[in-house]
């Protein structure tokens, strides 16, 4: 039996199209446009102004407050406007657009592909590191990576989970980083356990990518402090979670957060962007992208500098088709809907998807039948459908006592739900209400 | 508001079975049929009536605190009456109503209308007022029952104009409830087209 | 309307005024009505009693006996006529209803044969059960005249004589139980 | 043997709300909570069994000797109204705690005719005083039994499209002429 | 750069994705199941089970469409199937000798009271089928329980004689104090009674036929086991513990299972979505309730069948039991290891 | 007088006089007081319960106003000075004159002013848009378009233009309860106050992109050109953010500004026609109340 996680969960089809195609450069841009906010939390300050000229690697944003990261630009040239632009949340924020002309690197980076796999910086050195390289989640979420790993006072962490289990569909930027850059990213993992001083580490990957799995076992041979566990493909198994269920038998606690259960998970983006910044110098200026789709010429993962326009990786993936109805940035479940593809990569990207015009458009929705199927299906054991009814009828007490804020938001309800009730629209309202309501509490 | 429409308003405005919601269990219990819903109807409005007069004559000499129980013993005063005489006159009658005569005792438009209307109005006013919600009372009764016969029984006031029997569940309990959804869904949109 | 203030003393009074009052008025009434009620009473049970037997001259409610049976009591009013007993009305009853007791009046001859049945009371389906009523249906008059001696009185489906009410089995059966009861118990020493 | 009968068929066959129409202005009334219900509840089994018990004391020890049953109407009544504020009082000495759970129902049960029906009914049947006691506190628990099944039934309907002209009572009667069709099952098995 | 794409891109919040199943699939799904069960209807009953089962479904159908149309004055729906099924159900548990007016009043009863008068599929708080099936015979218990005989395979198709159903001889005969051995000898054998050959209602006599409708529900994921097998169950356990201690007055389980409506009530009544419970727990007790009550009607009630009124009380209880048996919450107690 | 009439008699008084007993000490024992002013005022206000007052219904606020010391902050909208006032008489306390308000909705953006550039298709709720992206347009200030304010109307006041796709508001009917106010997850719509026969002035707009940005999506933007800001005499515009905002207060309804704005992003409402006619005003459609001048599209 694989682990999985013992509730719900569903199994769209995975359509990775894009898995035997090797991650390739993307040519520099014209222009880039960096957004000051690409993480949860504080947006970092501006430190160049408009007519300035930065190098590739040059920090051009400071973090402000504890939950907030650094921004560096990834490309050199003339910033030619600081200004607002539209991103990937749908509004127009700060960002810090650049005029690209050479490639110059600041020097301290790194630049060899040389593999340095031997830990030669202290555990604090590591997190000063990954501070200053503005390392974000990768996952998803973009959470500053420097919080996650300063374990609050009296709470231990003892296991260290590396999350390659990607298990959206679509998406394959994370397989394709953990077969081509397999050393580095157990680097970078052994890195975080050391700044965390954890002696356990266990890597999740999906048992629908074999060949990562067994290419990353057959590295963490090397350290007896890691193994990899093949996971079923069951989503939402890439749910922090849902993961730590699977693969530790803990369960974190309603309202909680892993720590709590002594537990840190990191996604395998992330762990690459540690080796880089620790073992290279080199901050968080570029990541892995898919861009795929059922229509999309050539699927492909592409190594592109953060700031790149969306349209332009479109492009180099043979162009937008003709027929394409919606643009999503990520995956179908959890990837957000664009209007425009003018806007930049951020450290979040983890791909496009370009959806056919047939398959955009929801279904009309009917009356729920209160089938249960919506029940069955949410991991986090909660009621969808009731959720969103008392949402609709704006009972936010009961929204707020039948547990809403537990929600993952992973579309599983939505997603399985035979009469199509947007039903995690409407559980969405009802958590930011919930949400005011308790701030209003304070 | 003249007379009249106080006399009037419980027919449908302020009916006490379709919009006042008071009363149920009689209305419920007895209406098996027309004839029936109007012998408890009409006792209701002897009671509610007479208790309206004597409420309304004596309402200055009671003090406060025994409202209450001084109305519930001039109620049931009647109420017993009405048992009695219905027993000596009308056995049939009064072995079909059964339980619910003297639970009139307890009927809550009775006591409603004696604390609610009678302990503050005159007389006449007091008089009228029982009268029109009795009748109020029983036409509901009495609308009930039909229905509850023509479907059931397929007769009315005893009346039989079908072959063989009607759909007996509406005789038995489960249709008493059901009808009276249904009547009081009509009754409501009735009054609230009238209004 | 706190019109008045309460205190002790007015509420005593009032009260008491107010249950005097009624009281009184209530004796009254009883007293009135005392007599129309049991006449009404008495109606009931001799038109009951007249409607299965032959006509009579006595009060057979005077002479009424008793005989306890199967945990209950039958009652037996015998009719006389010019002191000669014309025949004796039992009251008997079942508990195998569709739905609980059923108590009927079976008027005997004093050869044992019915002269008539009357149902006194019962909780029957209306529409099913309550078949058994005369003025709902004649079913009743198949016992009419019929003398169990050479009678079966139970219904065809269990090998008697009797068509039950249809859909009603259940109470047709009940219905000839008692029926039997009063016969049997009749013939077994209840006859005086 | 006996009082398993009077039980079930007080709670099931001859349920007072569903099948007996005793006590429906609560039943109507007090069901749009579950919580609610099951507080009524609560004070109407206090009260019924309570009643039943002293009314049946004056049954047989005052009127009957004195030969005025036809005054029951009037002295039950009476004495349930006194009876239910001396509850009150005492329980707000004795039990505070039950007394906020039941108070504010208390003075609705007054005019509730299931307690005077139940009452009532036990003389009428010609039951001892532990069989009134018994069928008392049975009848409250089909009361309560209905109640709460109706209350939790009317609550979810709360969220449920209901047709503009049905909600409110209109769909409570419908809801409770359905349940008691289900109860007509019950039919026989005492 | 939109050049290409010729109409407005869409914009809406996650999931993109929706899996292929949709109201009408599932309800196509029930109907399928069905099959089995219609076939030996028609082959022990003749005809008229195909036209009560039409008269049924399109009564249904005109009911629900006018009533949505005229009285709510909303969109019909009645493409959803849902009243479909209700039809079929409503026929599949009536005698094939019924008139057809009281199975166009059953429909009426069925949806217009039982499932428009709340607002239509979904809300409903009583299964439709059921509510109209035990109106019709509260109300109608003459031609309710007037049971054509069944013709078997081969016999001709005219002579109908009335014959009870199994549990109605083991009623009567208990009723007579007849000893159970007696009355065993006017019922059919459990192999007959197996694949359907006893009298009954049209749909509900094929226990074999029923089951392949539920290995069909389960295999397409509609319904789960939760409920037909704790309901199925319950009545086997509770029969054959009184079957034990008194042979004589008892029937044997088996015979409880294979009589009556209990396999296509528990496998498509109790299972409907909007009238049973959302979570395991709560359709397992919901399963045992049925079973407890329908044992206790055939045993101990007036009434020789108990199913259907088993589940309708029980449909009365699903809200109680739905607001106590929650799903377990993720990370609601906490245990670590 | 026999025993029977004697028995009951006895009987019933002396019943009669055990439950007076009774009740006297229940009345001694819970003297539940409820200021009966509660009732009283809860009389005179409207029973709307629509929460305009700040509190949860009608009674609240009664108990409220009956335990207040001055009626400073308290003000039923529905009711609106006439009912405090009534409500201040009964009480003893002095009512705070309140200049009545009314919602004005402050976005102009209408289907054809501001071309649609995606298609949204998910619940119909404008705070589930505004929490997913700027909406189907690309202004991320304007009106969504789906109704939560008119949701939220208790009084029928709004409705939603199926031409503009804009919520609209009827004077008459809207007692500026707050709740299309509270409702809106873009905070378009605003109470201002109400001035004689309903006249009103205010910038339609609330975009604060920067002119050149704003037109490219929306045609009767406020550009933030401060036309209008020079030209009032009584210093009722307040410019802020590339966006001008009449102070209600202040405005004396001189109608100078209206005619400046180069995007006709001011509104006047309710104003008799004009007598010098502009040149570039387009004729106003027959009953139109909102004089729009046609803008070039660009
Ligand atoms: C407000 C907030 C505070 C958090 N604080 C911590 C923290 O103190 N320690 C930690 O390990 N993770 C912390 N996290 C990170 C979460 O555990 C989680 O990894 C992050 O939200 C991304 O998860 P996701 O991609 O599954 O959404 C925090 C997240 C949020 C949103
Ligand atoms: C429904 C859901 C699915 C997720 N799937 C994945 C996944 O497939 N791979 C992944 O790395 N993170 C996934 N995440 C994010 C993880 O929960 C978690 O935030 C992440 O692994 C933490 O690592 P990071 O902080 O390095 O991003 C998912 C989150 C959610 C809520
Ligand atoms: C609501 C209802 C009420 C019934 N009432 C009675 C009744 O009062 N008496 C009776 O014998 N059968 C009654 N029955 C019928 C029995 O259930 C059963 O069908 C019948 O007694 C046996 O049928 P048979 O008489 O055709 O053999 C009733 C049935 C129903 C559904
Ligand atoms: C598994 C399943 C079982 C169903 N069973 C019934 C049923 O017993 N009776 C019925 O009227 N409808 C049934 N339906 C149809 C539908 O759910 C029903 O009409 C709703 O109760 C109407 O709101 C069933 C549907 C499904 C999917
Ligand atoms: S309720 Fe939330 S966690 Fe549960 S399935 Fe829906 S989106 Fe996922
Ligand atoms: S999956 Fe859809 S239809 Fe089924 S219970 Fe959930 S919301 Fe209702
Ligand atoms: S328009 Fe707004 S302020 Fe006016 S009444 Fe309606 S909700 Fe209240
Ligand atoms: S004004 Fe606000 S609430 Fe009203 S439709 Fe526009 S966005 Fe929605
Ligand atoms: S409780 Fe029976 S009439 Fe009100």
């Amino acid at each position: 039996m694989l682990k999985s996680f013992p509730r719900g969960g569903v199994h769209p089809a995975e359509n990775k199209f894009s898995a035997g195609n090797q991650i390739t450069k993307l040519p520099l841009p014209k222009t880039v446009t960096i957004p000051l906010s690409q993480h949860i939390g504080t947006p970092a300050e501006p430190t160049v102004q408009r007519g300035d000229m930065v190098k590739t690697g040059q920090l051009i944003g400071k973090y402000k407050g504890f939950v907030s990261s650094n921004i560096h630009s990834s490309v050199s040239g003339k910033v030619l406007k600081v200004d607002k632009a539209l991103d990937s949340s749908g509004y127009k924020r700060t960002s810090v657009v650049i005029e690209v002309n050479e490639d110059i690197w600041i020097t301290k980076i790194d630049r060899s592909s040389d593999l340095r796999k031997e830990i030669t910086v202290s555990g604090d050195e590591i997190i000063n590191k990954i501070l200053d390289a503005g390392i974000v989640g990768m996952g998803g979420a973009a959470f500053p990576s420097h919080v996650k790993m300063s374990v609050p006072k009296g709470k231990k962490c003892d296991i260290l989970i590396l999350n390659g289990v990607e298990c959206e569909p679509y998406l394959t930027s994370d397989h394709r980083l953990m077969l081509e850059k397999g050393e580095e990213i157990l680097v970078g993992f052994r890195l975080v356990m050391k700044a965390l001083n954890v002696k356990k580490g266990m890597v999740g990957i999906e048992n629908n990518k074999p060949d990562a799995i067994s290419h990353l076992s057959q590295i963490a041979q090397q350290y007896p402090e890691l193994e990899v566990f093949p996971l079923k493909v069951k989503y939402p198994q890439g749910g922090e979670k849902q993961l730590i269920k699977a693969l530790t038998g803990r369960e974190v606690p309603s309202g909680g957060l892993p720590i709590d259960v002594g537990v840190v998970v990191h996604n395998i983006g992330t762990a690459y962007a540690v080796y880089d910044a620790v073992q290279k110098n080199k901050p968080l200026i570029e990541r892995v992208v898919t861009v795929t789709g059922n229509d999309v010429k050539k699927p492909s993962n592409f190594l592109v500098r953060i700031g790149t326009p969306l349209n332009q990786l479109v492009e180099a993936a043979g162009g937008i088709p003709a027929q394409t109805g919606k643009i999503v940035n990520g995956g179908p479940m959890m990837g957000k809907a664009m209007n425009s593809l003018e806007v930049p990569v951020t450290k979040g990207t983890s791909g496009i998807l370009l959806i056919p015009e047939k398959e955009s458009k929801r279904k009309p929705f009917r009356p729920c039948i209160r089938c249960a199927k919506c029940i069955s299906v949410c991991p986090m054991g909660l009621e969808p459908f009731l959720l969103m009814t008392l949402t609709e009828k704006e009972i936010f007490d009961r929204v707020e006592k039948d547990k809403a804020l537990d929600c993952i938001e992973c579309g599983s309800c939505s997603y399985i739900c035979p009469a199509n009730r947007p039903l995690l629209d409407y559980i969405r309202l009802g958590k930011f209400r919930v949400g005011q309501i308790i701030r209003n509490r304070k | 508001m003249s007379q009249l429409k106080n006399f009037t308003k419980g027919f449908v405005q302020e009916n006490p079975v379709f919009v006042l919601f008071l009363g149920l269990c009689p209305v419920l219990g007895t209406t098996t049929s027309a004839i029936n819903g109007m012998g408890m109807g009409l006792a209701t409005t002897f009671v509610l009536t007479m208790s309206n007069v004597i409420v309304s004559l004596i309402k200055n000499f009671i003090p406060d605190k025994v409202r209450i129980p001084s109305f519930i013993v001039i109620i049931a005063s009647f109420v017993t009456i009405v048992e009695l005489t219905m027993q000596a006159f009308t056995p049939v009658l009064f072995d079909a109503l059964g339980l619910f005569i003297p639970l009139i005792v307890v009927n809550c438009i009775v006591l409603g209308r004696a604390e609610a209307f009678a302990s503050k109005n005159t007389f006449l006013t007091s008089v009228i007022d029982g009268f029109g919600m009795g009748l109020g009372f029983t036409l509901a009764l009495v609308m009930l029952g039909g229905v509850r016969e023509i479907l059931g029984s397929g007769s009315l006031f005893g009346i039989k104009f079908i072959q063989g029997d009607g759909m007996i569940l509406f005789v038995l309990a489960p249709g008493a409830f059901i009808v009276l959804g249904y009547l009081i869904m009509l009754m409501q949109k009735l009054k609230s087209k009238s209004a | 309307m706190a019109k008045k203030e309460s205190t002790l003393i007015n509420m005593l009074v009032a009260l008491f005024v107010v249950t005097f009052g009624a009281s009184t008025a209530l004796g009254f009434i009883y007293q009135i009505t005392k007599e129309p009620i049991a006449a009404a009473k008495l109606a009931r049970k001799l038109d009951a009693i007249q409607n299965v037997l032959p006509e009579f001259t006595n009060n057979p409610n005077s002479e009424t006996y008793k005989m306890p049976i199967d945990g209950d009591t039958l009652r037996f009013y015998p009719a006389k006529k010019d002191n000669e007993l014309v025949g004796t009305a039992v009251e008997t009853f079942t508990k195998q209803g569709f739905s609980g007791e059923i108590k009927i009046m079976v008027g005997l001859l004093p050869d044992g044969a019915i002269y008539n049945v009357a149902v006194l009371e019962h909780k029957e389906t209306p529409g099913l059960g309550d078949k058994m009523e005369r003025k709902k249906s004649d079913w009743i008059t198949q016992f009419e005249g019929k003398n169990p001696k050479d009678f079966n009185i139970s219904v065809k489906k269990d090998g008697g004589d009797i068509d039950a009410i249809t859909a009603s089995t259940i109470s047709s059966r009940a219905f000839c139980e008692a029926v039997n009861r009063a016969y049997n118990a009749y013939m077994e020493g209840g006859k005086k | 043997m006996e009082y398993i009968i009077i039980i079930i068929s007080a709670i099931f066959v001859n349920n007072i709300v569903l099948m007996k129409f005793l006590g429906i202005c609560p039943f109507i009334g007090v069901s749009n909570k579950v919580e609610t219900a099951i507080g009524m509840s609560g004070a109407v089994m206090f009260v019924m069994v309570l009643a039943t018990l002293v009314t049946y004391l004056i049954q047989t020890f005052v009127l009957e000797p004195l030969g005025i049953t036809f005054m029951q109407t009037i002295i039950f009544i009476l004495v349930i109204a006194s009876l239910v504020q001396m509850v009150e009082i005492v329980l707000k000495k004795i039990s505070p705690a039950l007394f906020q759970a039941l108070g504010i129902f208390l003075p609705l049960i007054t005019t509730n005719c299931a307690v005077l029906g139940v009452a009532i009914l036990s003389i009428q049947n010609d039951y001892n005083l532990i069989e009134g006691v018994v069928f008392a506190a049975a009848s409250a628990l089909g009361f309560g039994l209905a109640l709460l099944l109706f209350s939790s039934i009317r609550e979810q309907l709360d969220l449920a499209e209901i047709p503009e002209a049905m909600k409110g009572v209109p769909i409570a009667f419908i809801v409770a002429g359905l349940l008691a069709m289900a109860f007509m099952g019950f039919t026989g098995i005492v | 750069m939109y050049e290409k794409i010729n109409k407005l891109i869409t914009v809406s919040p996650s999931p993109h994705v929706h899996s292929a199943g949709s109201t009408q699939k599932l309800m196509t799904g029930v109907l399928i199941a069905l099959i089995p069960a219609f076939v030996i209807g028609i082959i022990m009953f003749g005809w008229g089970t195909l036209i009560v089962t039409g008269v049924a479904v399109i009564s249904c159908l005109v009911f629900e469409y006018v009533i949505q149309k005229y009285l709510l004055k909303k969109e019909p729906s009645v493409t959803d199937g849902s009243a479909v099924v209700t039809g079929v159900l409503l026929a599949f548990s009536l005698p094939v000798n019924i008139p057809f007016w009281l199975v166009i009043l059953g429909s009426l009863v069925a949806i217009g009271v039982g499932k428009m008068t709340f607002g239509g599929l979904g809300n409903n708080p009583f299964n439709p089928a059921l509510v109209g099936r035990v109106f019709l015979f509260i109300s109608f218990p003459v031609q309710l329980t007037t049971w054509p005989a069944p013709k078997g395979f081969g016999t001709s198709l005219t002579d109908a004689i009335t014959g009870a159903t199994p549990l109605g001889i083991i009623k009567e005969g208990l009723r007579n104090s007849d000893s159970m051995d007696t009355i065993m000898q006017n019922i059919r054998s459990s192999k007959e009674m197996l694949y359907g050959h006893m009298g009954g209602s049209l749909g509900e006599v094929a226990a074999i036929a029923l089951a392949i409708g539920f290995i069909y529900l389960i295999m397409k994921k509609i319904i789960t086991w939760h409920i037909p097998i704790t309901i199925l169950g319950t009545i086997a356990l509770f029969t054959g513990i009184m079957w034990l201690i008194e042979p004589t007055q008892n029937a044997s389980p088996v015979f409880h299972l294979l009589t009556g409506g209990a396999i296509l009530g528990a496998i498509f009544m109790a299972t409907d979505y909007v009238t049973s419970p959302m979570t395991p727990k709560g359709m397992i007790i919901f399963g045992v309730g049925i079973g407890l009550i329908t044992v206790v009607i055939r045993r101990f009630g007036a009434y020789p069948e108990g199913i259907q009124f088993g589940i309708l009380i029980m449909n009365a209880f699903v809200p109680l039991i739905n607001s106590y048996f929650k799903p377990k919450r993720f990370g609601e107690e906490v245990k670590n290891g | 007088m026999n025993s029977v009439l004697l028995f009951t008699i006895i009987s019933l008084s002396l019943l009669g006089l055990i439950a007076a007993l009774i009740l006297y000490f229940i009345a001694q024992k819970f003297k539940v007081y409820e200021d009966p002013r509660i009732d009283k005022v809860e009389d005179i206000l409207p029973s709307a319960n629509c929460g305009g007052c700040g509190f949860p219904g009608c009674r609240n606020f009664a108990e409220v106003l009956v335990k207040a010391d001055t009626f400073d902050d308290l003000f039923c909208p529905v009711g609106g000075n006439e009912v405090m006032a009534q409500a201040a008489a009964l009480l003893g306390k002095e009512a705070i004159e309140v200049d009545p308000k009314v919602a004005v909705v402050r976005c102009s953006g209408s289907f054809e002013h501001r071309p649609r550039t995606n298609f949204y298709d998910g619940a119909s709720n404008c705070t589930i848009v505004h929490n997913l992206y700027t909406g189907d347009t690309d202004c991320p200030f304007g009106c969504v378009s789906l109704g939560e304010c008119v949701d939220a109307c208790d009084f029928e006041a709004m409705y939603m233009d199926e031409k503009t796709g804009l919520p609209v508001i009827i004077d008459e009917k809207c007692v500026a309860c707050g709740a299309c106010v509270e409702a809106c997850p873009r905070d378009i719509i605003e109470l201002r106050k109400r001035n004689k026969k309903d006249r009103k002035i205010f910038v339609s707009c609330i975009n604060e992109d920067k002119g050149g940005i704003a037109k490219q999506y929306c045609a009767v933007t406020c550009t933030g050109c401060t036309k209008c800001f020079k030209v009032c005499e009584y210093d009722a515009i307040i410019m802020n953010n590339n966006l001008a905002f009449i102070d209600s207060e202040k405005c004396k309804l001189c109608r100078k500004c209206v005619t400046e704005c180069p995007t006709n992003a001011i509104h006047e409402i309710n104003f008799p026609p004009r007598r010098i006619k502009i040149e570039t005003e387009a004729k106003p459609g027959e009953g139109e109340q909102i004089s729009t001048k046609k803008v070039s599209n660009n």
